[in-house]
């Protein structure tokens, strides 16, 4: 991994899910991953119990700005079921209520 | 499109076309290009279970999957990869649900020994003191294999495709194969989306739409996409080592080193398609059999539920190399499933025969020939 | 294995826009499931306790907890609505069943029509140490404090002065909590100035061109770092300056919650205007999948006032969808349009008319 | 503009007296939060009850052991997991409080009851 120059806001968290930094996002993106979901997968930035919520918007912006592309051109990941994280037992269980 | 020509062009990003280019650059093929349509393992290998066994009924299935492990012991090292791709020998617990299924076990352990995999015969009990929750009612045994185990998918491609590079391979994503131009059987070029690649050779790693790549060139491939539901939990604490697998439940479940479990299970009469979107019933089937297997993983809640292509065969076995009449197209795929665990031996084995025209394993009966020959490799140890 | 409940609509969010959605299709005969994850209706508005703003049509002046009030009787009474609370919307899938969960169980609803108004969530704040307990959004400020009449902290710095960081801002000081600042990186105050004035009375000192560059505290935010910024909005250094607080509260506006557009591979547009990515509609508010309709601050961030209007819009042509009218149904659809266009003209809707114009399909009809 | 001075009040915990709102006391229960015997009242999250006892930190993250707390309010973050009655990973801020309650802190991931 090519490492850039330090940017004082390095160490912001990014992903609170998985405690990925500003400063591995920035990193990974200088070694060449282009896109939300390679970052997703190689860092496990939005891969955590808010499925990318919060980190989703932040990576796309930092991706805008480094690419020197808008916002919108960045290809969004798209969100799967469910929502919110649901317990086994709950989907086991269905309609009953035993 | 900086390349205008190459000797050989990989189709495909996955796991096996990143290893082939690997494996080709390192045996001193100069010119390569592999071409991805979306991303380094954005297909099926970045949505596979990832699981890595040796516990197969055949001889060619068991020697692919060995040989693999061997590598995958030391890919870090052999691939220089810093990240490491998280390689973990947990084991895979096999459960037996009937005598005639524990008999064919019986069979697959006494081949699997004959071939220096090491794999203990389980009684329920023994089953459970590997995993301490399993629900052993209806159970009649196990197989147990320790050197199995478990990957990261991402970072075991991404791991190929960056030694393939350091080596002077091209990997050029967002690039989609639009036609193949073959000439009285000889490959010219391959057309992309980003301009042409004059070229002899194609190793056709296309996963479930390899038939479409062998199209482009003619040739009818008996290979077709088939949907598999997968869903991952949140991560707790480790708790269960092996991969648990059963074919009666047509089931498997992993808890991956970052904590959360990865689960599957076979949905009966699904469709020949490209269709990767996710069910309820895949949800409330999934749900249900885990809860009964083992039970305790119903405290454990969803987190994401996705779908993956198996790139399906006639007999669910892979098919790999030249596939005349067209010269120099070489076939890597119809692995049904299996393609991440024999990636790196077929990576390997693809480059020798192109390079040095023999592989040090003999996958000959592995060819596309075989089908019109009528000669089928039937593997009973498959999930659905 | 479970029974499916089939439905002719069915509403995901009983906010603003939900409410007035559900309504809608009930007046016009379909039979209607209004789903929402709180145990009371109003979303948002239940955590207001300030006077409502808007035009005199859509009950400006009434407090925004009584507005649920006055919806939830009509719903709850009305013979084609039934409704889930404590109720959350999992999953919609491409074989069009929507699957919704109160954490006890798990059942498959087949709407022929949805309509999301499942509303926003706020933006974070990258700085420092922004992960530390005490860093609150303004709506987790709100519940804790008007819902569950739990005080926040003793102290709060409040990041943003549009119109939540203002109302909320006042409402810590109705509470009895002292706010130190409220700061905005923009040169001017993002809300209304008569919001501003009641806080400048109450003397909190709200400042213009500042942002928050870091989080101070062990466990627990003990203080926060402000600076001045340039006109790029970077803090300017050596214009740092410490303040001493347990709350730091995050007003910095919202983003459209829009889980389920996805699942339903609704074409999604990035729109800065409305708040970040938002579904692609016609004017009747139906998304690019003919089944999905969106309604309220999903669509894009506006005021409750809109959301209502654009919750009927999306309730009449819905139920319209599926051959069902109430009477004068046209001409109400076109005195909620002209509505919508009236609160849209102020100056503060400038940006929302370029917003909602980028995220309209050309014509303003599916072909 | 100079340093913001000014202590930090005692912090008035339940609001009981309000302009607007009127918090009408609910029924009032008891839990435990890590052995420690606290008081709630019936059906408010868990975290408004710990957050009225004065507890913000509700777990640290299982990666760099940050500590987190309340956070998102509405069950979309994973910033207040915690074990209740044996259970992990249970969402505080949106889980009504229940007479008798066992609340824990994680340590790491939260571990699975297996018996």
């Amino acid at each position: 991994m090519t490492d850039r120059p330090e940017r004082i806001d390095d160490d912001v968290i990014v992903c609170r899910c998985e405690d990925v930094t500003l400063g591995d996002i920035r990193r990974l993106i200088a070694n060449g991953y282009h896109t939300i979901d390679e970052i997703k997968r190689i860092s496990r930035a939005g891969m955590g119990q808010c499925q990318g919520r919060t980190c989703r918007h932040l990576i796309a912006r930092e991706l805008a700005t480094a690419l020197g592309v808008s916002v919108e051109e960045v290809e969004m990941p798209t969100f799967r079921p469910p929502t919110r994280p649901v317990l086994l037992s709950t989907i086991a269980r269905g309609e009953g209520d035993e | 499109m900086s390349k205008k020509s190459a000797d050989i062009v990989v189709i495909g990003g996955g796991v096996v076309g990143c290893a082939t280019a690997f494996e080709l650059a390192r045996l001193g093929c100069k010119d390569i290009v592999l071409v991805e349509r979306n991303t380094i393992a954005s297909g099926s290998t970045g949505r596979c279970g990832a699981g890595v066994r040796q516990q197969f009924g055949t001889e060619l299935n068991c020697v692919l999957a060995r040989e693999s492990v061997r590598i995958f012991e030391q890919m870090d090292e052999y691939l220089d990869y810093k990240p490491g791709v998280e390689f973990r020998q947990s084991g895979y617990l096999m459960l037996a649900y009937s005598d005639s299924q524990w008999e064919q076990f019986r069979r697959n352990v006494k081949l699997e020994r004959s071939l220096d995999i090491d794999v203990e015969m389980l009684t329920p009990e023994g089953a459970r003191e590997i995993v301490p929750f399993l629900n052993l009612e209806g159970m009649v045994g196990a197989t147990f294999c320790q050197t199995d185990g478990h990957a990261n998918p991402f970072h075991t491609a991404f791991a190929y495709a960056q030694a393939a590079k350091r080596l002077g391979a091209e990997v050029l994503t967002h690039t989609s194969v639009v036609d193949i131009e073959v000439e009285n059987n000889r490959i010219k070029a391959v057309v992309t989306d980003k301009g042409r690649i004059e070229t002899s050779a194609v190793v056709n790693c296309a996963g479930a739409y390899s038939a479409k790549i062998a199209a482009m060139a003619g040739i009818d491939l008996p290979v077709w996409g088939e949907r598999h539901q997968i869903l991952i939990t949140e991560p707790v604490e480790a708790m269960m080592g092996p991969m648990v697998i059963s074919f009666h439940h047509d089931f498997y479940c992993q808890q991956t080193p970052h904590g959360s479990f990865i689960m599957g299970i076979g949905m009966p009469g699904e469709p020949k398609s490209f269709n990767i979107h996710s069910s309820v019933d895949f949800l409330e089937g999934m749900a249900k059999t885990v809860m009964k297997i083992l039970p305790p993983l119903g405290n454990l809640r969803v987190v994401r539920q996705w779908a993956g292509l198996y790139d399906r065969s006639p007999d669910a076995q892979p098919i790999l190399g030249e596939c005349p009449p067209v010269e120099r197209f070489y076939n890597a795929n119809g692995f049904s499933g299996h393609g991440f665990m024999v990636a790196p031996i077929v990576g390997r084995a693809m480059a020798e025969l192109i390079m040095l025209g023999k592989p040090s394993v003999d996958i000959s009966k592995l060819d596309a020939g075989r089908f019109e020959r009528g000669e089928l490799v039937l593997e009973p140890a498959v999930v659905g | 294995m479970n029974l499916l409940k089939e439905v002719d609509i069915a509403v995901i969010g009983a906010g603003p826009a939900g409410l007035a959605a559900a309504l809608a299709c009930a007046e016009a005969g379909a039979s209607t499931l209004l789903i929402d994850a709180n145990d009371v209706p109003g979303g948002q508005l239940v955590k207001q306790t300030h006077k409502f703003f808007g035009s005199e049509r859509q009950h400006a002046g009434t407090r925004g907890i009584q507005i649920p009030e006055l919806f939830a009787k009509k719903l709850v009474e009305h013979p084609n609505v039934e409704t889930m609370w404590d109720t959350t919307a999992s999953g919609y899938y491409d074989s069009g069943e929507l699957v919704v969960e109160d954490g006890k169980r798990f059942i498959k609803i087949l709407p022929k029509r949805l309509i999301v108004s499942t509303g926003a969530s706020e933006r974070f704040v990258l700085f420092e140490n922004n992960d530390l307990p005490g860093v609150y959004g303004a709506g987790a400020v709100q519940t804790l404090m008007n819902v569950y009449g739990v005080v926040p902290g003793d102290r709060v710095l409040m990041v943003g002065s549009g119109n939540i960081g203002l109302i909320v801002s006042y409402q810590l000081i109705q509470a009895g909590v002292d706010v130190a600042a409220v700061i905005e990186a923009a040169p001017c105050i993002g809300g209304y100035l008569v919001h501003a004035a009641k806080l400048r009375r109450a003397g909190v000192p709200i400042l213009t061109s500042h942002t928050i560059v870091a989080a101070h505290g062990e466990e627990c935010v003990t203080g926060a770092t402000i600076a001045k910024v340039d006109e790029k909005w970077q803090a300017i250094p050596g214009t740092e300056c410490e303040i001493e607080c347990d709350v730091i509260c995050l007003a910095v506006g919202l983003m459209p919650l829009v889980d389920i557009l996805w699942q339903a591979g609704c074409e999604m547009k990035y729109v800065p205007e409305l708040g970040g990515h938002v579904p692609v509609r016609d004017d009747n508010m139906r998304t690019s999948n003919p089944n999905v309709y969106v309604a309220g601050d999903s669509g894009g961030v506006e005021e409750a006032s809109s959301a209502m209007i654009t919750g009927e819009i999306a309730g009449i042509s819905a139920a319209e969808s599926l051959g069902l009218k109430a009477p004068e149904a046209d001409a109400r659809l076109a005195q909620l349009k002209a509505d919508l266009a009236a609160i849209r003209s102020g100056p503060a809707g400038e940006k929302i008319c370029a917003g909602v114009c980028r995220a309209t399909v050309c014509g303003g009809v599916w072909e | 503009m100079g340093r913001f001075t000014g202590g930090l009040r005692p912090s008035k915990v339940r609001l009981k007296d309000h302009p607007i709102l009127d918090f009408s006391a609910g029924q009032e229960v008891a839990f435990t939060f890590d052995g420690k015997k606290l008081k709630g009242i019936d059906g408010e999250p868990i975290a408004a009850a710990l957050h009225a006892n004065g507890v913000r930190v509700l777990r640290h993250s299982p990666v760099s052991g940050r500590a987190r707390g309340f956070f998102c309010a509405i069950g979309n973050c994973s910033s207040c997991l915690m074990t209740v009655d044996g259970v992990p990973n249970v969402r505080v801020c949106t889980e009504p409080l229940r007479e008798g309650m066992v609340v824990e802190t994680q340590k790491g991931h939260g571990q699975l009851p297996i018996d």
